[in-house]
């Protein structure tokens, strides 16, 4: 007998907290998906495409739904352990695929080479080079996120990624890297 | 010429982490004539016993972690921790006590943290914690004062004593710990406690054969020699005066409270001061850096929650000595405690550094 | 992915790369609580196995009617039911060894192993392979509270099975192994502290043997993947 | 404030946390006169000795110059000029080792001294009373007075400072503490020359106008003091105030403190606080700079450590060699871990070679034995003793800082407030460890700065990639709607069944069939030119330039890797490399203060004007109509002189909201500097230049700088809009390829608006800001500076970017453009061309596909 | 929105319903088991304080509850819940009596104790039923780690108190195991106090009515 009664509460118990739910479920509803836009706030915003999705945005869309982190290179380490965090998974080693050499770059057009083409315009991601038809073209250093797409698109192969020159202010205090010059 | 390149400052004061380890251990060493004087070889046995497994398991872990082995395992640290334990063990204890003990202090407590530095907490205090809960019987087997020694003691009968656990004559430890009139021996602290639980008053308590005519036969000696090496050191700028002051002058405000409160019940100020590993703890363990507070006001705090630990737990805790779980306690909130006891840095205010920490 | 390899997967998930002591780190509570001796780690691993075997079935089987918003309180109610069952069970049958693993039994329900591989795994794969999935990770964690209280027991007591008849039947006497004899227990051991230790010690074993595994296995070839190019229309 | 007075005269002071007594060490050099050094036989002067920017450099290589001349101009405020130390010739200008910790290469200048050290004309000041507050302020300005106590900041702007806040100054600090062991420049400067100091604080006074001159000085400089207190006890003002001796006392904070006992909060210049500190040596120099007119061409030097025989201290003329130095000292190398340090043992930095210069902040060069400062000592773990906490003056704390930084936790370390470490180097000095605790910090605070600059950038680049996807999308539906639109048209005309209806269909027809027999032609001239690239070069040998652009491309291409450059236009690049190489050598530096972010001017395009003079030296054309076209808006843009401080925008808290305005400013100043220097070097009459700066002179009275006002009216007008900016590049673009056309074509240049079709523009609205546009532009079409990529990142200021870009691409194309004519010449057959452009593009291809198929 | 409640509400209720029929059926089938376990396990313990050769009578059925109203005062106060005892009986004239009772201070809180008396005052076996006493140390309380609990065997009380009923170190006549005082001298007393009430009250407990047929 003591078991009817234990089940008819119970039942009616989960039927009333299934209601209760029911309504939460609707009255609660969380609209968008707010974690998309942190995890592109985390990416290099190079927009360069290696992540095999068309610029940062859809890679950090892809993210959230589930995409594995590790296939931003320009981010390298740094990034996927930011979100990592974010998104509180394991922190993963830069997909292999994926993984290329990620010394900051800009590009450099060679400008007795360039032809005016504006291929390398139209390829550029963050419209970092201006120039016009049958005009030789240019880098507006500052913008470039060194993303190289340009590279490939040139007909004459006049544009080249060159490193980021260090400066005093960009200088990482690594002594070990100054030349000790033999003087006589 | 080709220059050497560096960099600022150039200068150094030119004191080492090494050589302020040796000035700690050079300044244990009073307590431990005192401990020899009244209690003979068994803590000198087990000292270097520990000496010995400490720098074994040093080396070992320090080889395994492909590390800088001459450099790191004659720094001292691994020494001193050894000392340390060796003096805080029952002189009567076996002798797999000590290896095991410092052997769990360098690996767990110390290595397997990051090595020197990184351990939270103080690895002979740990040690000596793990063996206590380990293994009880062991850790209780004090030896009273020789003097109360119903049977001669003799350097190699001691060493016969931790290894075999009789003395060559076949005493067993047992044995050894009775009392001339037949009771079996405790430390004063314990002695006072067990007391305190069949309904003896303190003073009572201090007619007992092991406490004497102070607070305590040979203890208070060997208080005296750690407070003596304390003092050097701090003379010697080896160890910050806060941590010690705090501690004491805590302990002795909440013993003299309670006894004033109920003098039957608590004992005095000086008793406290005076037994157990009061002195030995305010001067090598508290101070030690790596697992205390590092502003001046965090080490107050540091040392007055000693203290109050020390008290508490020696009052109303299952173990006697409260010391080495005090410590150990402290370790554990000494982050905080750091945390809260931030200075303000130069050109900030108050209540902005404050808003930065809730930030953090 | 033959089905053959998508088992083959789920064992090794289960066992070792993802096992649930080890890896996943989830009903801590019980694996350190009641290791102290292998018979009690087997008493209590068996009955998560079994509790894990049936709901994950169970999970699997009802997946499609259960509506997202509760599915939560409905895993709990299937995983409180298997396990008051196996109480009640072990209760009547195996007693004593009831009463030596005391609270931990029931805390089987909020076992966090459990009520994961539910939510992960059976609430959203066919029932052929979520119970799979639950006798994996089952063993997985079996496992571990095995080796765990293996250790533990030998440098504790210096037994081995000690009181497995408790859990097996009288013959199950035989079976006791005493290692050694101390004098004395190593308390440490015996006291949770000491599982902690000794579990922080199996998982860096098992990160090393990983670790190791990673470094002889031969580096593969990184395939280039094709770049995508943004906005390339533009004209 | 009385109180802080009164405390002072009964030689009570406050003190600062922390701080440490390390072995003084002075008495090696501080009982020897100074010495005065023969000439050596080069100087090598940094273009950039200080904090902030570089001048522009006004000399060039084989110019003679007298001493005390001036080699670089200023032409913004934080850019500091330096003058030659003696007379002499300019031998070379190239990167050379700068006295910085990095051991980077800059520009430097390298004057070979001629021996008569001869003096240039200068006007000596007898009454310095009678000049005027910006009198005064031009000529330490123009002395190229930096602070010379270490950091290196213009003199001028911080004297100026009190005018930047409304709050009167109330302390004028004279800073003599010289903390620091070893030196005793000051000490001995003090000693020997203490009426000019005087006069330099007087006229500092004068300037600055406080309640109370203090002169901080540590106690164990017994002489100096003496000197000091004789030489003012009739000036009311003025109070010297021995202070304790420990380091880093010297510091601004903390003598402040000291002095005061008030702390400037963090974030802030003492000069919110109603105080200024200058250095002594710095008071010196302006007394001789403004009474004298000596420009900062030498200082006083320790010469010291036991590496020396014979250790003193010197009159070193600013770019003297540290070897040099050494050598008159007599060094004697001990082991091969010497090191040279260039500042105090606690601060001071390792030199790598000894041809780095002595410069403005040079107040010590100490050679250490082995036995005064160890080699190098092994760091060991932290054991938090905390020490380093208990002696750091601005109340961090080390170990945690330490732990954080090895971390590279940099959130933690910013909450622990980093950047409030003064870097003295107290807490590694006690480190019973040995751990570089300042060295981790300088890390942590460099990477701090860059994973910022990087963030800034990420940021833009994202507004960017947006913005040109919703352009995209944007200009895709407008073609889309304007197609669709046509496509009705045409239907509904055919369907009308018009003659011309039937016309049209005829037409279209025809041209199917047009571009059907064209592609079949071209795949007959380049079989293995895939047919899109066919379609797209066969329209293009309209161009002649490009078909050689194209052409070159492929020579080049060859000439590398066949190794000989017979061809013509392989020769023609080598030619242009070397002029690059050679202009590159004038780069002028870019420094920005890295306290002084917002105002980070932006500026200085270029570093060398190569490419512009090439073009003189190649084609000898002047654009003549471009100088009449930059005279007009000049003349318009003058209307705005609401800016009257201008020189001053540049500092922090001035130039915060005019951050943009000042960046454009210094642009266009540069250009206009540059045009100067130009028409200097070759020897055209600068006419329209003094036309364009005599008219805004005349209109902007109330303004003090001449040179200046006409630029920051142009920035007003510039009115702060990336999109017209935008627009101006496309427009400059457009002139350029006008210009471009003249030469070359000699066509009728078509409207701007019809060839400016630059993707990067948003060209809808070029119509409306045209005009505005145009008159921006004006003055920088004028200059063709050869922008190199090279350039320092500078915040935000995209209208800078894009000018500078679009000036190099100017300079490019008009050096590219004699060539080009040269070329044509040449190849003037349009079936050669076209041959050779399809040859071109598909070996372009073909190696492309090449390098596809090997990854 | 209704649909949605309804749907949940429903759904969640099926299970609840299923889940809670599952283990009802469950319960019913093992519950006889379970009751059988736990009496087997009372008469194993109590066959170890009362030779089970002694009496013949259904001694699980013979139960009274009491509660304990010593001397001692802290006994006292936590004693006052019911204890059980079980009477053994041989052809129903009383031979001895086993007496649950509790230590209330053990190193870590309470110890069960049963304790059998015979009706002469003598102590056939003391048992512990539960206690949290430090593993390895206060456990040697329980048979299986030491046989100090039988000390207790064949001991009686002269007076009350017995001086005698204390451990070595107080002077009195139980040794306690090495390293732990306090868990013996919990049980000595205990014992010694249940033995003297049993002493005190024998008549009125033998005389009370068999009331508790189920222990809990």
């Amino acid at each position: 007998m003591s078991i009817v009664i234990a089940i008819l509460v119970i039942g009616f118990i989960a039927l009333l907290f299934g209601a209760l739910l029911g309504y939460a479920s609707i009255r609660f509803k969380v609209e968008g998906d707010p974690l998309a836009e942190q995890i592109d706030d985390l990416l290099p915003q190079t927009q360069c495409g290696q992540c095999g999705y068309p610029g940062c945005k859809p890679y950090a869309d892809a993210v959230a739904n589930g995409e594995a982190i590790n296939k931003c290179a320009p981010g390298g380490e740094e990034t996927i352990k930011k979100i990592a965090e974010l998104m509180g998974v394991e922190v993963q080693a830069l997909d292999e695929n994926h993984a290329t050499d990620n010394t900051p770059k800009v590009a450099f057009i060679i400008e007795e080479d360039c032809i005016g083409c504006t291929k390398c315009i139209q390829a550029c991601p963050v419209d970092a080079i201006i120039g016009t038809t049958k005009q030789m073209h240019t880098v507006i250093v500052d913008e470039c996120t060194g993303c190289d797409l340009c590279v490939a698109p040139c007909p004459v192969d006049c544009i080249e990624m060159r490193p980021i020159e260090t400066t005093k202010q960009s200088w990482q205090w690594d002594l070990n890297s100054i030349p000790v010059t033999q003087v006589d | 010429m080709a220059f050497w390149i560096a960099s600022s400052p150039h200068n150094h004061l030119k004191n080492k982490t090494s050589a302020l380890m040796r000035l700690v251990i050079y300044a244990t060493i009073p307590g431990i004539l005192a401990q020899w004087y009244f209690f003979g070889w068994g803590n000198l046995i087990h000292i270097s016993l520990a000496i010995a497994s400490a720098l074994v398991a040093e080396f070992f872990i320090l080889s395994l972690r492909e590390k800088k082995i001459p450099e790191q395992i004659f720094d001292g640290s691994a020494i001193l921790t050894a000392i340390l334990l060796g003096i805080s063990l029952p002189a009567l204890a076996p002798w797999w006590i000590s290896i095991l003990g410092a052997a769990f202090a360098i690996i767990i407590v110390k290595q397997l943290y990051g090595g020197l530095g990184h351990n939270p907490f103080n690895p002979a205090m740990a040690g000596y914690v793990m063996l206590l809960i380990s293994f009880p019987v062991q850790m209780t087997s004090w030896q009273p004062p020789l003097q109360l020694m119903a049977i001669d003691l003799s350097a190699f009968d001691t060493l016969s004593v931790i290894f075999t656990s009789y003395t060559t004559d076949g005493y067993s430890v047992e044995q050894l710990k009775r009392h001339i009139d037949g009771y079996t021996m405790a430390t004063p602290l314990d002695t006072v406690k067990t007391n305190l639980t069949l309904g003896l008053t303190i003073a009572e308590s201090m007619d007992s054969a092991v406490i004497g005519k102070n607070f305590g036969i040979g203890w208070e000696w060997v208080n005296a020699g750690f407070l003596l090496g304390g003092l050097f050191l701090i003379f010697k700028k080896a160890i910050d005066w806060i941590t010690p002051f705090s501690f004491l002058f805590s302990l002795f405000l909440f013993s003299f409270i309670a006894f004033m409160y109920s003098p039957d019940s608590n004992a005095s100020t000086m008793f406290h001061w005076f037994n157990g590993a009061c002195m030995l703890g305010a001067f090598f363990i508290l101070t030690d850096p790596v697992s205390g507070a590092t502003s001046n006001k965090g080490r107050m705090i540091f040392g007055a929650l000693a203290a109050l630990l020390v008290f508490i737990i020696r009052k109303y805790g299952g173990y006697p000595e409260a010391m080495a779980f005090a410590v150990l306690l402290c370790n554990m909130s000494a982050p905080l405690i750091d945390q809260y006891t931030r200075p303000r840095t130069y050109g900030h205010k108050k209540t902005q550094n404050a808003q930065d920490k809730t930030n953090a | 992915m033959t089905n053959g390899a998508e088992y083959k997967e789920l064992a090794w998930q289960g066992l070792w790369k993802n096992n649930p002591g080890l890896v996943q780190l989830l009903g801590l509570c019980p694996l350190l609580a009641v290791t102290s001796t292998v018979t009690n780690a087997l008493g209590l691993g068996i009955a998560t196995l079994f509790v894990l075997i049936c709901s994950n079935a169970t999970v699997s089987l009802v997946r499609k009617w259960v509506p997202k918003e509760v599915r939560i309180p409905i895993f709990v109610l299937i995983i409180a039911s298997f396990v008051t069952c196996v109480q009640l069970l072990m209760n009547a049958y195996t007693f004593v060894l009831y009463q030596s693993l005391g609270i931990f039994l029931p805390l089987i329900v909020t076992n966090c192993a459990i009520i994961g591989r539910a939510e992960a795994y059976a609430s959203k794969n066919p029932v052929k392979q979520a119970t799979f999935d639950g006798l994996m990770m089952g063993l997985g964690f079996l496992l571990v509270l095995f080796v765990l209280g293996a250790v533990r027991e030998v440098l504790g007591q210096g037994t081995l099975f000690d009181g497995a008849h408790l859990l097996l039947g009288e013959w199950a006497h035989i079976l006791r192994i005493e290692v050694y004899n101390l004098d004395n227990q190593f308390l440490l051991a015996v006291l949770p502290p000491g599982a902690f230790i000794a579990m922080g010690l199996f998982i860096a074993l098992k990160n090393f043997i990983d670790n190791k595994i990673a470094e002889s296995a031969p580096k593969k070839e990184a395939k280039s993947i094709e770049r995508v190019r943004v906005n390339f229309d533009a004209s | 404030m009385n109180s802080i007075i009164n405390r002072i005269d009964k030689n009570q002071f406050w003190k600062f946390h922390g701080g440490i007594h390390p072995p003084e060490q002075k008495f090696i050099t501080e009982n020897k006169p100074i010495r005065t050094l023969p000439l050596p036989k080069e100087l090598i002067l940094p273009l950039q000795q200080h904090i902030g920017q570089a001048g522009e450099l006004i000399v060039s290589v084989g110019d003679k110059v007298l001493k005390g001349q001036v080699l670089t101009a200023s032409n913004h405020p934080m850019a500091v000029p330096i003058h030659a130390p003696t007379s002499g010739t300019i031998t070379a200008i190239k990167d050379a080792t700068i006295a910085h910790p990095s051991a980077l290469q800059e520009p430097c200048l390298f004057l070979a001294p001629d021996g008569n050290d001869t003096w240039q004309q200068r006007n000596i000041c007898t009454d310095y009373h009678k000049l005027s507050r910006f009198e005064l302020l031009e000529k330490i300005a123009n002395a190229g007075i930096a602070g010379m106590g270490g950091a290196g900041f213009p003199t001028h702007i911080k004297a100026n400072s009190s005018a930047a806040h409304s709050k009167r100054i109330e302390f004028l600090i004279i800073n003599a503490a010289e903390c620091e062991p070893y030196i005793t420049a000051d000490d001995l400067l003090i000693r020997e020359q203490s009426p000019t100091i005087i006069d330099g604080i007087n006229i500092l006074h004068q300037l600055i106008n406080p309640e109370y001159v203090l002169i901080g000085i540590e106690d164990n400089k017994p002489e100096a003091i003496k000197t000091l207190q004789n030489a003012t006890k009739d000036l009311e003002h003025i109070r010297v105030c021995v202070i304790p001796t420990k380091y880093p006392s010297g510091g601004e904070k903390q003598l402040i403190q000291i002095l005061t006992g008030k702390e400037i909060p963090s974030g802030f210049l003492p000069s919110s606080q109603g105080i200024i500190m200058q250095n002594i040596a710095t008071c010196y120099a302006i007394a001789d700079a403004v009474i004298n007119d000596i420009p900062l061409i030498k200082r006083v030097t320790t010469v010291t450590g036991l590496g020396l025989n014979k250790p003193q201290n010197v009159w070193a003329l600013l770019g003297t060699p540290v070897n040099y130095l050494l050598e008159q000292c007599e060094y004697q190398p001990q082991s091969n871990k010497q090191r040279v340090i260039m500042g105090g043992p606690m601060m001071g930095f390792t030199l790598p070679s000894g041809n780095v210069p002595v410069v403005k902040i040079t107040n010590c060069v100490l050679a250490p034995s082995e036995k005064e400062i160890a080699a190098e000592n092994t760091e060991v773990e932290c054991i938090r003793c905390g020490q380093c906490a208990d002696v750091c003056p601005a109340q961090l704390l080390p170990q945690e800082l330490q732990w954080s930084a090895k971390a590279k936790d940099h959130e933690q370390l910013e909450t622990l407030n980093l950047f409030d470490c003064i870097e003295c180097g107290a807490c590694a000095y006690v480190c019973p460890s040995y751990i570089p605790l300042v060295h981790y910090y300088r890390i942590g605070k460099a990477e701090i700065r860059e994973q910022k600059q990087l963030e800034i950038k990420a940021e833009k680049a994202k507004i960017r990639f947006e913005a040109r996807k919703l352009r995209l999308e944007r200009d895709k539906k407008a073609r889309e709607e304007k197609q669709r639109k046509a496509a009705e048209a045409r239907k509904a005309r055919m369907n009308s069944g018009t003659p011309e209806a039937k016309n049209e269909m005829s037409a279209v027809a025809a041209a199917l069939a047009r571009v059907k027999a064209k592609k079949a032609q071209t795949t007959d001239t380049a079989t293995t030119t895939p047919q899109e690239q066919a379609v797209e070069a066969s329209e293009k040998p309209k161009n002649p330039q490009i078909a050689a652009a194209i052409a070159r491309a492929k020579a080049k291409k060859l000439a590398n890797q066949n190794n000989f450059d017979t061809e013509n236009p392989a020769k023609i690049k080598d030619k242009q490399d070397n002029q690059t190489d050679n202009k590159t050598e004038s780069k002028p530096a870019l420094e920005v203060s890295p306290e002084d972010k917002k105002a980070k001017v932006a500026a200085t395009i270029a570093k060398a004007k190569a490419k512009k003079l090439a073009k003189e030296n190649t084609a000898k054309e002047t654009p003549s109509t471009v100088t009449e076209e930059s005279d007009a808006p000049a003349a318009e843009t003058v209307k705005v002189p609401d800016v009257v401080e201008t020189p001053k925008l540049t500092e922090a808290t001035v130039a915060n909201e005019d951050d943009k305005k000042a960046k454009i400013a210094a642009t266009i100043a540069k250009a206009k500097a540059k045009k100067l220097a130009k028409e200097n070097t070759a020897k055209e009459t600068p006419s329209t230049v003094t036309e364009e700066s005599d008219a805004p002179a005349a209109e902007t009275v109330k303004t003090p700088d001449v040179v200046e006002t006409p630029k920051v009216t142009e920035a007003n007008v510039k009115n702060v809009d990336d999109k017209k900016a935008k627009i101006a590049a496309t427009i400059a673009k457009a002139k350029a390829k006008k210009l471009a056309k003249e030469n070359t074509a000699k066509e009728v240049p078509s409207t701007v608006t019809e060839e400016s079709d630059v993707p990067a523009t948003d060209t809808s609205k070029a119509a409306n800001t045209q005009k505005v546009a145009e008159t921006v532009k004006a003055p920088e079409i004028i200059e063709t500076p050869k922008v190199t990529d090279a350039t320092v990142a500078n915040e935000d200021d995209k209208k800078a970017k894009i000018a500078q870009a679009v000036a190099k691409a100017r300079a490019k194309k008009e050096v590219t453009t004699p060539t080009d004519s040269k070329d044509t010449s040449k190849n003037t057959i349009a079936e050669e061309k076209k041959k050779r452009i399809a040859e071109a593009v598909a070996k372009a291809k073909a190696k492309k596909q090449q390098r596809s198929e090997l990854t | 929105m209704r649909k949605a409640i309804q749907k949940n509400a429903n759904v969640l209720a099926i299970f609840a319903i299923v889940c809670t029929a599952v283990v009802g059926i469950v319960h019913s089938l093992t519950k006889d088991e379970i009751e059988l376990q736990k009496q087997q396990q009372l008469l194993k313990t109590l066959s170890q304080v009362i030779d089970p050769a002694t009496y013949n009578n259904e001694i699980i059925n013979d139960c009274i509850m009491f509660s304990q109203t010593g001397s001692d005062k802290a006994a006292k106060s936590k004693n006052q819940t019911p204890h059980a005892a079980y009477i053994a009986t041989y052809n129903d004239s009383p031979v001895a009596m086993a007496i649950t009772a509790t230590a209330p201070d053990g190193y870590n809180g309470n110890i069960d104790i049963i304790v059998g008396i015979k009706t002469s005052g003598v102590v056939s076996g003391v048992r512990v039923l539960d206690h949290n006493e430090t593993p390895g140390l206060g456990d040697k309380i329980e048979l299986k780690r030491n046989s100090w609990i039988t000390t207790f065997t064949d001991k009686k009380i002269n007076g009350n108190p017995d001086p005698r009923w204390k451990v070595a170190k107080d002077g009195g006549m139980f040794d306690q195991f090495t390293g732990a005082t306090i868990t013996p001298r919990a049980v000595v007393k205990a014992v010694h106090n249940t033995v003297a009430y049993f002493n005190e009250n024998k008549e009125t407990l033998f005389a009370q009515p068999r009331n508790c047929g189920d222990i809990e």
